[in-house]
């Protein structure tokens, strides 16, 4: 069958070329040419134990800006994708039944629906306010904590019935604010420039503090760009989605 | 008995295996005749790749990428630099998965189907009356 | 503020993207005009930049402040500034241009603006970026906008858009495995470190296969000959506005990257480097012959300017197969040239559709009485498809013809000829089709005003037609300005 | 002993993607992609990456009820 041909032919030539490194020895390249310097510099350099933030959003700052462009720029797409005006050529079942603007949530009053999940909501967001903010010292950083944040938002669409969403973000409003966050990211960006040094480089910040609160400032204000992008771009994907689904509670 | 097998998982082990995986995921893309199935095995695809990546930075005996007091020599640490490449990514592929649904949805809503070759039928069907 | 140029150019589009659905919001109209000034700013900026790298010679940026091996940089040399300038303008063009199609509703409008901007960004950033992930990163940002931008042309764009996405995505893999395996092999992800550490030698089997990888990756990005699947119905079914832009640059962007893998980091002295150039021959040559002979037997105008595109990448990737530094610049000014040639010869196809509605070419007759212009422009750039002398189509396949005679290549110089000349039957139906057919009575859709179209189309099609005239004539300082970069390049 | 442990996981990914390749019914497919997710996470937790372990799992599970909502106007049956 294709697949057991496909998998031969892409085997074969790799048993033939002995090309990767061992996976554990900590000699190989990429262990040895320059993450080296990452380890030893994180600390003192941008102020943040955690290296992974430190090569995310100091050394590499680059790449993050422009990957929170890439959730804005999904979040855009879908609302545009989804802002046809339906010839409905082919007539679906839920065209006939008044679609109410519960999302589907269940009708029923059950203890863990509606009890449980309105309290563990504050408790997500707090949680995600803690891993915005200790992004640099411990684990987490802006991805995660607007992953959180919307995660928080779908959770209460999906399962709480209320007749108005907590957020009441229509889908332009939440798209404005995605594209809010990344410019606060290229703000700072920008900012530097004011402070005589190249682009995204902390220590040039025009604030006359230490320098190693320089990168912290600087590392926080990006990391709340992007949770704000990343925030907005999940909340604005799901309304997108939400107001053209035609949901129906007895759907098989 | 044990050594043995380590030392062939670590050499070319899992490499084989992510291979075998990444090579699935194309095959399901080809393969599959429903188009949310291709969506999802071009996701499995994007996490295969994301591991490939991530077993370059594995240092043996390395503790987490996060800087403790006392540890200082740099081979104590697993290379932070694929760590962070692949947050890119996954976030990435979160994108396209979103893209990729809502195309499907205005497919679904068009032309009623998303299995490939009823689609490609009712494609050509509106190919002779096609106005734009 | 001078020395940050190269990031500026990026910086202003993209943030005028982010602001642009805020200000949509405020007020209908401000959001788009500020897209327009940012992509006019980053115009002028890109000219001075193209002045500076004349004058002083290759530029690095190092963003963030840190040395390169560490750091992301930005480097700039006479090459990507001057296409850097040539995204610019087709960039700035399609803007003004995207204003008469689509519909204005605040959303929609709004949305579509900031994708055409965050388009340019990603294409200005492919081209200035040296660091390998930040590649991956900027192809990811324009293939996402060239898949909406496909889907909102319809719902046949739907499919089509989504058949492009699933190989987009296997392209994006792939090129993530090529950079993947050189990153094991050498530890570092800036091209100009890489290329030190590969030049010490022993590295022949990693080059082979990651090549191989990138090979797939930018020609299916590239819609090189046997990975061109999903190119000629997404190029048919993109949106209107925003044709000229993804038509006319899209395609050749990752052109450029794969010339800066092939040659600047590989160079040409390992052992496997004769396979590769035979392989991207053999492509090329069967891309220029199918797209030229599919182009024939099209109707529908879109179609056979899709299927041409084929063929022009085919020429790009010649130059490449040949190598030598003068066909490098004949492939390099061929991309130039045909981004104005396709951008112009979409801007008609659009502006006919704004005024007749019509895309198909046997209802085109006599057009040429109202629409005076755009058919001039239509017949330049057609000519210039074909390769007439004053125009920059023949300067480009003559310096690829050169550069093959250099090589002693006669197949290259036999299939450059046999291409020419089938361009030449596809492109004289179509000029036949609208000077001599008998009219067919069309009513035009837009007749306010002396003008024959509004202004923001006029100027797109006469900037393309002084551009493609410009290119043929001044084609010697152009050389000159490639052959800057190109001298030590190549076989 | 992690490499062993990576190992298996990775033979159970591969299990899932041949279950949703074959497999008839749309929803168990999306019910297995979001139990590859979660395996996935696992397999990062193994190999010392909580950053990426914790990013996938968030965004494992918005992508799996994207996949629930679109799934509401699809039919489910595949041939």
């Amino acid at each position: 069958m294709t697949i057991i041909m496909l998998i031969v032919v892409i085997t074969v030539p790799f048993i033939a070329f002995d090309v990767l490194p061992a996976i554990g020895d900590p000699e190989s390249p990429p262990n040895s040419h320059v993450s080296d310097y990452y380890i030893e510099h994180a600390i003192d350099e941008c102020n943040s134990p955690n290296m992974v933030t430190a090569v995310i959003v100091d050394y590499r700052a680059f790449d993050t800006m422009f990957e929170t462009t890439v959730m804005f720029l999904a979040g855009i797409s879908v609302v545009l994708i989804m802002a046809n005006k339906p010839r409905r050529r082919i007539p679906s079942p839920g065209d006939f039944k008044r679609t109410r603007n519960t999302g589907g949530t269940p009708i029923y009053q059950t203890i863990n629906k509606d009890v449980m999940i309105s309290t563990i909501e504050p408790l997500i967001l707090i949680y995600a306010m803690y891993v915005l903010f200790h992004g640099e010292v411990s684990l987490g950083g802006g991805f995660q904590a607007g992953a959180l944040i919307g995660m928080t938002y779908l959770l209460d669409v999906m399962a709480v019935k209320r007749d108005k969403p907590i957020m009441n973000l229509t889908k332009f409003m939440s798209a404005a604010i995605a594209g809010l966050g990344p410019f606060i990211y290229a703000l700072t960006g920008i900012i530097c420039f004011i402070g005589g040094g190249l682009y995204l480089q902390y220590n040039k910040l025009p604030f006359n503090i230490h320098e190693a609160e320089l990168h912290s400032i600087g590392i926080t204000a990006v990391e709340i760009g992007v949770t704000i992008g990343v925030a907005g771009t999940i909340i604005t994907i799901l309304n997108a989605l939400r107001e053209r689904i035609s949901f129906d509670d007895d759907n098989d | 008995m044990m050594t043995t097998i380590n030392a062939f998982l670590a050499a070319k082990g899992i490499y084989l295996l992510t291979l075998i995986l990444l090579s699935l995921g194309a095959a399901g893309i080809i393969v599959c005749n429903n188009y949310m199935k291709k969506l999802i095995c071009m996701n499995v695809m994007q996490v295969a790749v994301i591991f490939f990546f991530l077993c370059f930075g594995q240092k043996t005996g390395g503790t987490i990428p996060v800087a403790l007091s006392e540890v200082v020599k740099a081979s104590e640490y697993i290379n932070p630099l694929p760590h962070g490449l692949m947050l890119t990514a996954i976030v990435v592929s979160l994108g396209t998965t979103g893209v990729g649904l809502s195309l499907l949805f205005r497919i679904t809503e068009k032309y009623g189907t998303i299995e490939e070759d009823d689609l490609i039928r009712r494609e050509n069907k509106t190919k002779t009356g096609e106005k734009e | 503020m001078k020395e940050n140029i190269p990031v500026l150019i990026i910086l202003l589009p993209l943030c005028s993207a982010l602001l642009c659905l805020l200000l949509t919001g405020l007020h209908k109209r401000l959001g788009r005009a500020l897209v327009v000034l940012a992509t006019a700013g980053s115009l002028v900026l890109s000219v001075i930049q193209l002045r500076t790298v004349i004058t002083e010679g290759t530029i690095h940026y190092a963003v963030g402040g840190y040395e390169p091996p560490f750091g992301i940089e930005l480097v700039i040399d006479s090459l990507n500034a001057l296409i850097i300038v040539m995204i610019s303008i087709i960039g700035f063009l399609t803007v003004l241009f995207a204003e008469n199609f689509g519909d204005d509703r605040p959303v929609v409008k709004g949305s579509a603006n900031a994708i055409l901007a965050l388009l340019i960004t990603g294409l200005l950033g492919m081209t200035s970026t040296g660091d390998m992930f930040n590649l991956y990163v900027f192809l990811e940002i324009t293939s996402l906008s060239a898949y909406c931008l496909i889907a909102m042309g319809g719902s046949k764009g739907v499919v089509s858009a989504y058949r492009y996405m699933l190989v987009g995505t296997i392209a994006a893999t792939f090129y993530l495995l090529g950079i993947g395996i050189l990153y094991s092999a050498t530890g570092t992800l800036n091209m100009g470190d890489l290329s030190a550490i590969l030049n010490k030698g022993g590295y022949d089997d990693v080059m082979l296969v990651s090549m191989s990888f990138l090979i797939a990756a930018f020609g299916i990005k590239m819609a090189l000959f046997p990975f061109h699947g999903w190119q000629p119905s997404a190029y048919t079914h993109a949106e209107p506005g925003t044709r000229p832009l993804i038509t006319g640059v899209m395609g050749k962007i990752p052109a450029l990257a794969m010339f800066r893998y092939f040659y600047c980091i590989y160079g040409t002295d390992y052992i496997y480097v004769k396979y590769l150039l035979i392989l991207l021959g053999v492509f090329s040559v069967f891309g220029m012959l199918y797209g030229s002979l599919m182009a024939m037997g099209q109707s529908d105008i879109r179609k056979i300017l899709a299927y041409s595109s084929v063929a022009q990448i085919g020429y790009i990737s010649l130059g490449f197969a040949i190598g030598t530094p003068v066909a490098l610049a004949g492939s390099f000014l061929h991309m130039i040239g045909h981004a104005f040639m396709k951008g112009g010869l979409f801007f008609c196809t659009g502006a006919i559709r704004f005024k007749y509605g019509t895309v198909n070419i046997d209802d085109f007759g006599r057009i040429y009485k109202k629409m005076p212009l755009t058919c001039g422009l239509l017949v330049v750039a057609a000519l210039s498809m074909i390769g007439i002398p004053p125009t920059a189509g023949f300067f480009s396949k003559w310096y690829l013809a050169l550069g093959a005679a250099g090589r002693h290549e006669w197949i290259y110089i036999a299939v450059l000829v046999i291409s020419s000349l089938l361009n030449a039957v596809y492109f004289f139906k179509v000029i036949e089709k609208v000077f001599i057919q008998q009219d067919k009575g069309l009513d035009d859709k837009w007749s306010k005003g002396e003008l024959e179209l509004p202004l923001t189309i006029i100027l797109p099609v006469v900037v393309c037609f002084i551009a493609i005239l410009g290119i043929g004539i001044f084609n010697v300082k152009l050389f000159d300005i490639l052959m800057l970069t190109l001298e030590g390049v190549g076989l | 002993m992690t490499l062993i442990l990576e190992a298996i996981l990775l033979l159970g990914l591969i299990g899932i993607t041949v279950a949703i390749i074959f497999g008839k019914d749309l929803m168990t497919s999306v019910v297995i992609y979001c139990a590859f997710s979660f395996i996935t996470m696992f397999l990062y937790i193994v190999m010392g990456a909580p950053d990426v372990a914790f990013t996938e799992a968030v965004i494992g599970v918005i992508s799996t009820v994207f996949f629930i909502i679109i799934l509401r106007s699809v039919n489910r049956k595949t041939k």
